[in-house]
This record gives structure tokens, sequence and C-alpha cells, in this order.
């Protein structure tokens, strides 16, 4: 894991404490734009966001994005990215927590951390196709429940698909 | 409710079952306005791209610009020039001022006061104009561009946005005498939609609702972005977490923005509006996540550029479409009639929510 | 000598008849002008000004628009209630009217032209009953439309109308004491011997019949049954064309028929101010019933200047200011009425 | 006393008397409505109305059929082709097809472009009602109509 040099001692902190109790868990640490963020393993992800929320106090959620990169990272990284965007207030840090996410695969729901993911795993869900274990009411919340496709998928085209249609 | 409803703020629909007047449960269902926005971003440049964000919010569409072009410039570590940061603080304020005028006719409307609802438009309309004039379009302004803004304030204008602060007070006055002290107004709101401090931040509630729980953060303070904190102003914050301290935190934060746009005019500094920006805007790879304090709440733009002149995502924290997500928590043990004052206290515009 | 028994017996009723028709539709439709007119300043604007002069004709417009209008009914509403529901609302209030009286009686040689169809010596009970049967109107609108909003507001407006009717009751109770009289030209009578106007004779009464009243009316700021930001348009929402414009000239009939009972209760009616008082003799130049309609047009525009002020109540706080608060009042001065009465 | 105050305060209506008495203020006071058709607001300098392009003194297109303004635009807007002018060097356009429908008067076009003055700019006309979708989409002869040329031009009459 490359070594990071961060300017700011308050987030470098967060860093060590993260690194201290999961260490391999950690698969890279990035500090760009003065935002620091942790690419982390799917299955610990639940320990990592518990551990920053209690611990180092980061209690809302900013929020998630989904991504879907077009072309391979590079090794070992896979299709679609979740990034969690954590708060902490006082003290008003933001960290970022990134998990991979191969096709189909699903990642644990947070919402028994954070009430504020439910809408935005739906969302998620609904633009990318990733399922959330665990989400409680896992629907689609943009487009219709009997639309075909994940509209921010990067194979999906941007005129829209057959389904986009109407169906009068 | 909805989505064709006369106070849904839009194309919102809500599943309510009452017991008779009493809410048990309601479920938002959003989407109908649902345009893709994040995945036709996709496929413009990023100019191109912030006349779009106009769409979004709008009622309070500079804040929009003003987002997602500080998040752009921080990709690309542009330095803006300080007069277009201040003119830039000057339209985010007006269009703060716009939006919760908006906002207060919008919610007096609901709760019944029909008067208030034009009385709020008139006031906002000195704001829209003082926008048409700068940048020729009162709702979708497009009045910023990546690296500053397009024109520059000229005395005439200044003069005007000073002349219609000037009046303001006179005519928030008016409102108060018909809401704040009024008694039904009171019985309305008070004690109606709680949600404490703690429920709030697990809710990810950001904006005035947040600050009305007894939260005080306000990223104009805590994280300054475009010389915010050259002003010296204060954020409302109240404890009651009803709908009550959030219409009285909205009152006094148009009176703070009052005090910024003054302070911003008096210390406008001489210099360059525009920072240089190549014509064809490449933007070197990378990710950032920079968000400002819109009208309704924290607005942030995550930008993850390719290296080319098109974004490879960009997605929006809407304040609006988290806030919603508490309305069910806040209309607990409320009555049907509530429902609606409840929605309007949170100032959701469907475009955000829906993207 | 035949000629004149025709038209005394005969012309005269059908005229009568025709005029309490068409006495609540032309107050209605000033009132429709009225109310636009004046919130629309109120709000800072200028209203309709377009139909004839001030938009005078904006009603007639209205009307115009609404007979052109498709008229439709849900296919799974009750098709005989919901067309009966906007009848019914129409026919009380008309019928109320039989029984105001219009002005002070003119004579005509030896004919005395009374300005009411029927005297009855109940005609307070029977005004107030009459305009209540109304509220089945509401009901079977709601009800019938088959539909939620105008279903909570029918329901709403029952309750509405069940907790002010006991406030209205009482202070009525109060009036009747001084009057001894249920006969509303009695009423009337006896605030000209009394020399002052029952209003400030008894203001807590009146105060708590106006509130009342407004409810009664289902106007802002208790106009629940039909908050347009709650129930859409609330028991009528389902009614378009014709029907709906029953419902509309009903409401605003019942408007005109409680200003007035609070001008012939409250205000003396068709008195001139002042009345016996010799200094204000003059006064009297001017017909009674010119004084009647300013009297009424008063309250009219009171209610419309309340409507643009206020922001609407909500249906817990309606029940609870009748029960908690206009109630007990009503029955404290009912009180202190009747003891001063008895004393007296 | 405070108590005793509020009491009377609330018994005798004094807050709704006093909403009363804004709304009668705002009744007699000054109106705000601008009577439309026959007074108009005055457009500020810089409003966005219909997309127009211009001429120079001599009658002569500025516009050299660079399209910046193509390339500038979000929504695709243009369809526009030039050739060049066999007496002179310069450009001028031949198609200029321009969609209202899809615009989004964000004004990119009028930046980017590049002849001084610029050929494209907005106009002032923001009567854009029209009953037939096709008159929607401007063709190169439609950009250059004003006034009630322009409103002839949306009622479907002559189609100069």
């Amino acid at each position: 894991m490359p070594d990071v040099e961060i300017d700011r001692p308050d987030l470098e902190k967060v860093r060590e404490a993260l690194v201290e109790r999961f260490g391999a868990a950690i698969l890279e640490t990035s500090y760009a734009h003065k935002e620091l963020s942790f690419r982390v393993r799917k299955e610990d992800l639940l320990a990592i966001l518990g551990l920053l929320k209690t611990d180092q106090g980061f209690n809302a959620l900013n929020d998630m994005i989904g991504l879907d990169h077009p072309a391979p990272l590079g090794e070992g990284r896979k299709r679609f990215s979740v990034l969690y965007q954590l708060y902490r207030f006082p003290g008003f840090q933001r960290v970022r927590v990134v998990v991979d996410l191969d096709e189909g695969e699903a990642v644990d729901s947070i919402v028994p951390l954070y009430r504020a993911a439910e809408w935005a795993e739906r969302e998620i869900f609904d633009m990318f196709g990733i399922p959330f274990a665990g989400h409680q009411d896992l629907r689609r919340i943009y487009m219709p429940d009997e639309f075909v496709g994940h509209p921010l998928r990067k194979d999906f085209p941007l005129e829209g698909n057959e389904a986009c249609l109407l169906k009068i | 409710m909805g989505p064709q409803h006369p106070s849904t703020h839009g194309v919102l629909r809500l599943k309510v079952s009452v017991d008779n007047e009493l809410v048990l449960k309601i479920e938002p269902v959003v989407g109908y306005l649902h345009r893709g926005m994040e995945k036709l971003w996709e496929s413009l440049t990023y100019a191109q791209v912030v006349p779009m964000t106009d769409r979004l919010d709008y009622i309070a569409a500079v804040s929009n610009n003003l987002a997602f072009v500080l998040a752009v410039e921080k990709l690309m570590g542009l330095e803006i020039p300080k007069r277009a940061q201040y003119i830039r603080v000057i339209l985010a304020e007006i269009q703060r001022l716009a939006s919760h005028l908006a906002w207060l006719g919008f919610m007096a409307n609901d709760i019944g006061a029909i008067s208030v609802l034009l009385f709020g438009f008139e006031d906002r309309e000195d704001f829209l104009d003082i926008l048409e004039i700068y940048a020729g379009g009162r709702l979708t302004v497009h009045g910023l561009r990546i690296g500053g803004v397009p024109y520059d304030l000229d005395e005439a204008l200044i003069a005007l946005i000073r002349k219609s602060l000037d009046d303001l007070p006179k005519k928030i006055k008016d409102i108060e005498t018909l809401l704040t002290k009024n008694r039904i107004w009171r019985h309305r709101t008070e004690g109606i939609g709680l949600i404490s401090a703690a429920e709030a931040i697990e809710y990810g509630l950001t904006g005035p609702a947040l600050r009305a729980s007894g939260v005080a953060w306000d990223i104009r303070k805590d994280i300054p972005y475009s010389s915010y904190q050259d002003f010296d102003f204060e954020v409302p914050v109240l404890r009651g977490g009803d709908v009550y301290d959030r219409y009285l935190v909205r009152l006094e934060e148009i009176r703070q923005s009052t005090r910024i746009i003054r302070q911003a005019l008096d210390k406008l500094p001489a210099g360059e509006i525009m920072a240089k920006v190549p014509r064809v805007l490449k933007i070197p790879a990378g990710e950032v996540f920079h968000s400002i304090e819109a009208p309704k709440g924290e607005l942030g733009f995550y930008v993850r550029s390719n290296g080319t002149d098109k974004p490879e995502r960009v997605k929006m924290k809407s304040p609006s479409f988290i806030n919603l997500q508490s309305l069910p928590l806040m209309c607990r043990g409320n009555l049907f009639s509530d429902i609606v004052g409840i929605l309007g206290s949170l100032d959701i515009v469907l475009g955000e929510i829906d993207k | 000598m035949t000629n004149t028994g025709f038209v005394f017996d005969v012309l005269i009723p059908v005229g009568k008849i025709v005029a309490v028709i068409l006495y609540p539709m032309l107050m209605t439709i000033v009132m429709i002008w009225l109310e636009r007119r004046v919130v629309a300043l109120m709000q800072k604007r200028l209203g309709p000004n377009r139909v004839g002069f001030q938009g005078i004709l904006q009603p007639f417009a209205d009307a115009f628009k609404l007979f052109l209008k498709e008229d439709i009914m849900q296919d799974q509403a009750d098709p005989l209630l919901f067309k009966v529901a906007p009848v019914l609302v129409m026919f009380s209030s008309l019928l109320a009217f039989c029984f105001v009286p219009l002005g002070e009686p003119i004579r005509i040689g030896t004919y005395q032209l009374t300005l009411w169809i029927a005297q009855s010596p109940v005609g307070l009970l029977l005004v107030l009953g009459l305009s209540s049967i109304s509220v089945f109107g509401v009901i079977f609108g709601g009800w019938a439309s088959n539909s939620k909003y105008p279903l909570m507001g029918a329901l709403r407006s029952v309750v509405q109308i069940l907790s002010y009717e006991i406030p209205i009751g009482l202070t009525v109770l109060s009036v009747v004491f001084f009057a001894r009289s249920i006969d509303l030209v009695e009423i009337v009578n006896h605030q000209s011997q009394a020399k002052i106007w029952f209003g400030f004779m008894l203001p807590v009464s009146f105060v708590v019949f106006w509130i009342s009243a407004i409810a009664e009316t289902n106007r802002a700021p208790f106009d629940l049954p039909e908050a347009e930001s709650e129930l859409v348009a609330g028991y009528h929402t389902e009614y378009s064309g014709m029907k709906f414009a029953f419902f509309y000239i009903a409401e605003y009939a019942h408007m005109v028929l409680v200003s007035s009972l609070v001008v012939i209760m409250f205000f003396g009616g068709w008195l001139a101010p002042f009345p016996n008082v010799p200094a204000f003799a003059f006064l009297k130049v001017i017909p009674g019933f010119v004084w009647y309609l300013v009297k009424i047009m008063f309250f009219l525009y009171l209610y419309v200047w309340i409507r643009a002020t206020l922001p609407r109540y909500r249906f817990d706080e309606l029940i609870r200011l009748a029960w908690k608060w206009l109630i007990p009042l009503a029955l404290l001065n009912f009180l202190v009425v009747a003891l001063i009465r008895y004393i007296l | 006393m405070n108590k005793v105050s509020r009491f009377l305060k609330t018994f005798f209506l004094v807050d709704i008397l006093r909403g009363l008495a804004v709304t009668m203020r705002f009744y007699f006071g000054r109106k705000i409505t601008i009577q439309y058709p026959e007074e108009v607001q005055p457009s500020p300098e810089r409003f966005k109305g219909i997309l127009r392009l211009y001429k120079d003194e001599n009658g002569k297109p500025l516009c050299i059929a660079c399209k910046a303004c193509r390339r500038a635009c979000g929504t695709n807007c243009f369809d526009i082709e030039g050739v060049r002018d066999p007496g002179t060097r310069t450009m001028r356009p031949v198609k200029y097809d321009w969609k209202l429908d899809r615009c989004t008067f964000c004004g990119l076009c009028v930046e980017a472009c590049p002849t001084t003055p610029k050929s494209i700019r907005f106009s002032e006309e923001f009567r854009m009602a029209t009953a037939d979708k096709s008159r929607l989409h401007f063709h190169l002869e439609d950009m250059y109509l004003k006034g009630k040329d322009l409103q002839k031009f949306f009622q479907g009459g002559s189609k100069t």
C-alpha cells in the first residue's frame, strides 16, 4: 500500500486509526484535493463504517455515489464502485470510502448504520443494478418498476432503450 | 396525495395511510420528473453542463451553478479572481433570498394564507429582476461560468441591489405581522413535524431544517468557499425542530443574507472577473466532491474526470432528496392537514430530487 | 277591482318567488366579483378587470364557462346521490331566503307590500334549520363521489357544522331573550323600539355568532372541508360544469343568508343607524332596504377580508376552538344575558 | 402581568386585527400588476429572448458559418452549412437551422460567436407561442425576422 502524504493532522489520525485496526482490509488510500479516500474490501465495509461512525465520530452520511468504470482500472479492480461520502460534525471533516463490485455482486446495506442511506441505496440499485444485501425495501426509486435496464451504466444508450418508450 | 395535487410542490406522490385524520404511514414516491440528468451530463462538455444545472433546483439556479462550478474548479486547481468570488457570493445570496421568499409564499399558501403567497412572490420578483438584468434569465439564470462570472456588476445594478435590500425589511415585517404572531399560524406550525438533532443527523438532514433542530452547521461558515470567510454573518440556530422554527430560521437567514450582500457590495474588490480558462476545457483525471450551502441545504457535486473534455461521472447530492427522506419520520402522529405544512417546511424542489 | 285583486293575489306572490330566486343569484354574482377584486386588491394585484367595466361581467363569463363545460360523473360514483347533492345544497339555501325579510314593508296606497314571502312566527328557527340541511348535500356529494378527498371533506364538514351549530344556537337565544320573539321581522321591530342595535348591546353574542357563522359557511379560516392545499377542493372535487356551479352558488347564497341573519339580529336589519333617536332621523331619508344592503355588503366584505388575511385552521384546532372557547363563552354570555334580562 | 396581557391580547384577537390592518393597508396601497398587452415591462439589456442572426449595416450577414455556436450548444439546436463567397474570402451561411423547441436559452452560442459584433445574439422577443410545431424550427431566413414579421411567422402566415 503506497503511503499517502496528508497535510491535515485530523485526517491523518483517521487514516492511522483505520490502518491500525483493519490493515489489510484497506486496499488503497488516496488523498487528493484535500479529500481523504479509502478503498476497502467489500467484506469489511460495515465494520469499517461502524468504526468510523462510533470511534471516529463520522456521524452523518453525506452521499452515496455509484460508478461504472468504462475501462478496467487496473489490477484487482472491478467494474462498479460504490462511494460513501461521510461527514463528521462537529469538526466538519469528510472522508470517502470506496468498495469495488462486480456485475451482480451484492454489497452489505448500511441502512442499520446510516438511515440516510435508504433512498441512496435504492437510487444506486435503480441506476446501476447493484444489489444491497439486507436492504428492507430495495425497489426502483426513479424509474418505473417494470423498467428494464439500469440507466447510468455506461452500456446503456443515451437515447434510451425500448423500455423507455411509454406503454400506453 | 399527488402526483397532481395543489400543494405538492411539483410532481411528488405521497402514499398516505390515515386513520380518519391521523397519519399512520406515509411513503413518498418520487421519480415523476426524472430526466436522466446525470446520464446526460456524461455526454456534455463541462461548460455545457453548467446551464443544465439550472434545471435541477429551478428555484435557486445560481446555487446549482456555483456548486458545480466550484467542484470543477477544485478539480482543475483553478484560482478564481477575488472580484469574481465576491460577485458569486452576491449572486448566490440574492438567489437564496429569492428562494426563501418563494418558499415563504408556498409555505403560507399550504397553510392557507393565500395572500402571503402573493406577497412572497412579489418580494422575490425584485431579486429575480436583478438576476434578469445581470444574466438575462430569471429562473434558469446560467449566471456563472467555469473560471469566474460572465458579466461584471455595474453601478446601476449595484444601486438597484441596494435599493431592493433596503425595501426588504419592511416587506418582511408585514409578512411577519400576518404570520409570525398570528395564532392560527402558530397553532399550525408549533410542535408540528418534530425532529430531534440526533435524528436529523441520522437522516442526513441539512440546511435550515437541520439548523432548526439545533445543529449549527452551515458550510458557508464551517468550510468556507468562494470567500465566505471574509464576511461577518450569523448562522441562525433554533432548538425546536418543528415547522415554526424552520420558518423562523429561514426568515433570519433572509436577514443574514442581506447583511452578506451589503458587505460584499461594500468590499467589492477591483480586478478580473474571469480566470484564464482554455477554450476547450480538458480537465486532469481525478475525482472531487464539493458541496456548498444552497438555500435548501447542502448541495454537493461529485465530479470524476478521465482527462477528456467531458466528465466521466457527475453525481449530485441534492438536499431535497435527502431531506424528503425524513418526511415519514416528521409526520408520525400528526394530522393529515399537517402533511402539507411539514412538506412545505422542508422546502423541497422536485427538479432536484428527481434530477 | 278584480284586476287589482289579480295583481295582489297572483302577480305579486309570483314576483316575490322569482325575486327570492333571483336575489341570491344576483348577490352571488356581485359577490364573486367582489371577492375576486377585493382579494386581488389586498394582494397588491388588480384582479379581473377585462370583462366589462372593471371586470363586473367576470362572474357571467365564469358562469358561461361552467355552462359550457362537460358534466363529468365518475364511473364509480353513486348516480342518484351524486345528482341530488348539488340540488339539495342549492335548494336549502334558496328556500331559507323565503323567510328572510329584504326590507321594511312598502306602502302602495292601501296595499302593504311586504318584502318577504312568509313571515313566520318561528322564522329564525326555520332559517337556521333550512340552512343546516345543506350539510346533507355536502355529505351526499362527498360520499357519492366515491373518492378520498371529497369523503374527507364531507366528514370534516359534518363535524364542523355539528360543532358550530351549538354556539350559533346559544347566541341566537340571547338575542331572542331581548326580542322576545323568534320572528325575524319582530326582532328588527324590537330593535327599532329598543333604540339600540343588539350588536352593541350583546357584543359577545355577535362575535361568537359571527365566528361560528364563518365556520358554518365553510369560509376561510374555517374552510377545512374544501381546503385546497390539503383536500384539493373538498367535497366538490369531483364535480364539474353546472353541478359545480350549484355548489358554488349555494356557498355564496349561504354567505348572503348568514350576513342577512347577522344584520337582522345584531344590526337592526333595514333600520337606519340610531333608530328612534330624533337627532338622527334624517338618516331615514335613505330607504330601508338600501341600509340593509349596505350592511349586508359590509359583512360580505368582512368575509373576503378575513379570507385574504388569515391562514387556515387545522381540523383538531377547529373543534377545540368550538368546544373549548366558543361554546363556554356562548354559555357564559347566555347566563349573563339571562340574568340581566331577569333583573330588568 | 405578562400573562394577563397575553390573555387579553389573545381574547381581543389583537394578532388577527393587526393582520387585518396589514391587508387593509395593501388594499389601498400601490398595485404592482402590469396590464400586459397594453403595458409591457421593458426587457433588460441582457434579456434572453429568441436568438436572432444579425446583418451588418450594409445588409451583409455577419455570420461566417464557423459553427462555433453549434459546437458550444449543449442541446444540438443548430444545423449549419456555409459556403465560401467567391468574391471575398469570407464564408457565409447557406443553411442555418435552429430548433427553438430544443433551445434552453443558456447563451453559450452567443458567447462562442467569434465575429464582432456578434452575429448571433438574443433579441428582446419573448412571444414565441405558436399552434404549429413546425414553426419552432427556424431556417436561415427566419433567423433574421423580428417584431411583427416574427409573429406572423409563428402564426403560420407567409413563410418569408
